[in-house]
């Protein structure tokens, strides 16, 4: 009775969704709001905002991935919202999992193979996402993607070796050092042409690696406090071992 | 030029064919390293599914998704395993 | 219906199997695998509607760490599901 | 000449694609069929690893401005994959998985008491 409930709960949620979103324009055109206005340049065009994306995020970003232009320099304040909210989670996990009297559990080692494999594979995977979040602007990937596989190289050996521990007091700086970084970007914009994260570097030649101003410079901050945030968050899950 | 992407294809499919017939061992197995054993099989197929899929597009760029989890699949796996004998 | 439809059927099938196994399963450490599962068809999901960064995304979250949290979840309480 | 030699590299290209899909093919086939976690395992991953890797330089053959990139992919999964394998083995005979009944040799039972 309750599961029959629920289902007929959902399908009508379900309806009353498909029956709100069907109506809007997804990506085409819009005809009863034809002018985009660009609050910075104060001028007005009659294109869609994809569009208008596609046509000039080359010229106005420097970066030949649309994606980190967007994430990056249209909407990086947003990015400072998530990043934050990262972070915030990270503390509250902390906070949650400590415990006073830490109870040492004694565990099984692993066998040779692993642990060798492990500590070859670990530089390789650590300078596979630097790669990631260096190459943001030009290749798919971006400082979250590059974060997630630094702390995957820290599980590898969280797993591997029992004893093994990350020092708190090294992630916390690493982590406060790039979001200062970050903040800091911003302000130096803020400071030279009166906005927020002003592109104030010059371009360079677009499809090279060192192009697109301060977007590689704050996709680096971005995946160092990731990945230490994300590596945190495994330490204080896994507890003490033996 | 039209043989070739035809070619592709049909790698595809049949790749995905394989990769379904994993998911029957998931469905099945009896036990959890039965169904971890699947996982192991089916991160393989997917590389490959990303590579040909990524060279149908002719993307050279999207390479980079099949090397990520070239890199990170068997962290998962090895994760299963010290679970499973007791090492964590 | 060309050939790249009925992949992409495939995979949309083997998606809604593996998150029913994943709700449905006793054993909480097989849907932990069922949900490693489904995240790394979605990322080819992602792939073929030509968003790479999407699905790098999912691929570096799925692959490890969120199956890892899981498992020190499921160590920490039971493993059976009463 | 160099056209015939282009397309020479892209037909063995083909036909190690060809090779490395019917291995994968064979390898879901015996996770299916084999009797027990052992078994299915040394038939999958082995099946699998030569499947990806004849893939790969199949299609670093056919363009080869993806070898590079198409290389590195095969050296990743040469070192990771047997590592994967192997701690799952050990992991399913230390978690009780019996063996089948048909299998007649067990080394693993010896060399326990060591570990």
């Amino acid at each position: 009775m309750k599961k029959a409930l629920a289902i007929v709960l959902a399908i009508l949620i379900f309806i009353v969704f498909a029956l709100a979103f069907v109506k809007i324009p997804f990506g085409e055109k819009m005809s009863t709001y034809p002018h985009y206005y660009n609050p910075i340049t104060n001028q007005t065009s009659n294109m869609s905002l994809p569009q208008h994306y596609l046509t000039y995020g080359k010229n106005d970003t420097g970066a030949t991935n649309m994606v980190t232009a967007i994430v990056v320099d249209y909407r990086g304040f947003d990015t400072l919202g998530e990043v934050t909210v990262l972070f915030l989670a990270s503390t509250g996990v902390g906070s949650l999992m400590y415990v006073e009297n830490k109870v040492k559990k004694k565990v099984r080692r692993s066998n040779a193979v692993v642990e060798t494999g492990s500590k070859l594979l670990f530089g390789f995977i650590i300078l596979f996402g630097a790669y990631i979040f260096i190459h943001g602007h030009l290749t798919p990937g971006g400082g979250f993607p590059g974060g997630a596989v630094i702390a995957s190289a820290f599980l590898l050996l969280y797993l591997a070796y029992p004893k093994f521990h990350a020092k708190h007091e090294k992630l916390s700086v690493s982590e406060s050092i790039a979001g200062l970084t970050f903040v800091i970007v911003g302000l130096i914009g803020l400071i030279i042409a009166g906005y927020f994260l002003y592109n104030f570097l010059p371009f360079g030649l677009p499809t090279y690696l060192f192009s697109a101003g301060v977007i590689p410079l704050i996709y680096v901050a971005i995946g160092v406090k990731v990945g230490s945030e994300l590596t945190a968050i495994v330490d204080s899950m896994m507890g003490v071992r033996e | 030029m039209s043989c070739i992407v035809d070619l592709c294809i049909v790698f595809i499919t049949l790749i995905s064919v394989a990769a379904s017939l994993t998911i029957v061992r998931l469905v099945k197995g009896p036990t959890a390293p039965d169904r971890a054993v699947a996982m192991d099989i089916l991160t393989n197929i997917t590389i490959v599914l990303l590579v040909i899929i990524g060279f149908y597009f002719k993307r050279f760029i999207y390479l980079d998704v099949a090397l990520v989890y070239g890199i990170l699949a068997f962290v998962g796996v090895i994760a299963l395993a010290r679970y499973l004998e007791g090492g964590l | 219906m060309d050939l790249f439809t009925i992949v992409s059927i495939i995979l949309i099938i083997i998606t809604v199997i593996t998150a029913i196994i994943a709700a449905e399963m006793k054993d909480l450490l097989s849907a932990a695998i069922a949900l490693g599962i489904m995240s790394l068809i979605v990322s080819i999901l992602f792939y073929m509607l030509q968003a790479p960064d999407v699905a790098i995304t999912e691929a570096a979250i799925g692959a490890a760490l969120s199956m890892a949290v899981v498992i020190f979840a499921i160590r920490s309480t039971e493993r059976w599901e009463k | 000449m160099t056209a015939v030699v282009y397309i020479i590299l892209e037909i063995i290209g083909y036909i190690f694609i060809s090779i490395g899909t019917f291995f994968l093919l064979l390898a879901s086939i015996g996770l299916i069929r084999m009797p027990d976690v052992y078994n299915r395992m040394q038939t999958a991953t082995k099946a699998t690893t030569l499947g990806a890797l004849s893939v790969l330089v199949g299609i670093g053959l056919i363009d080869l401005w993806w070898l590079p990139k198409s290389l590195i992919l095969a050296i990743f999964i040469v070192l990771t994959a047997p590592i994967g394998a192997s701690a799952l083995a050990r992991a399913s005979y230390k978690h009780g998985v019996k063996l089948w009944k048909g299998s007649v040799v067990d080394k693993y039972k010896d060399e326990k008491e060591e570990d």
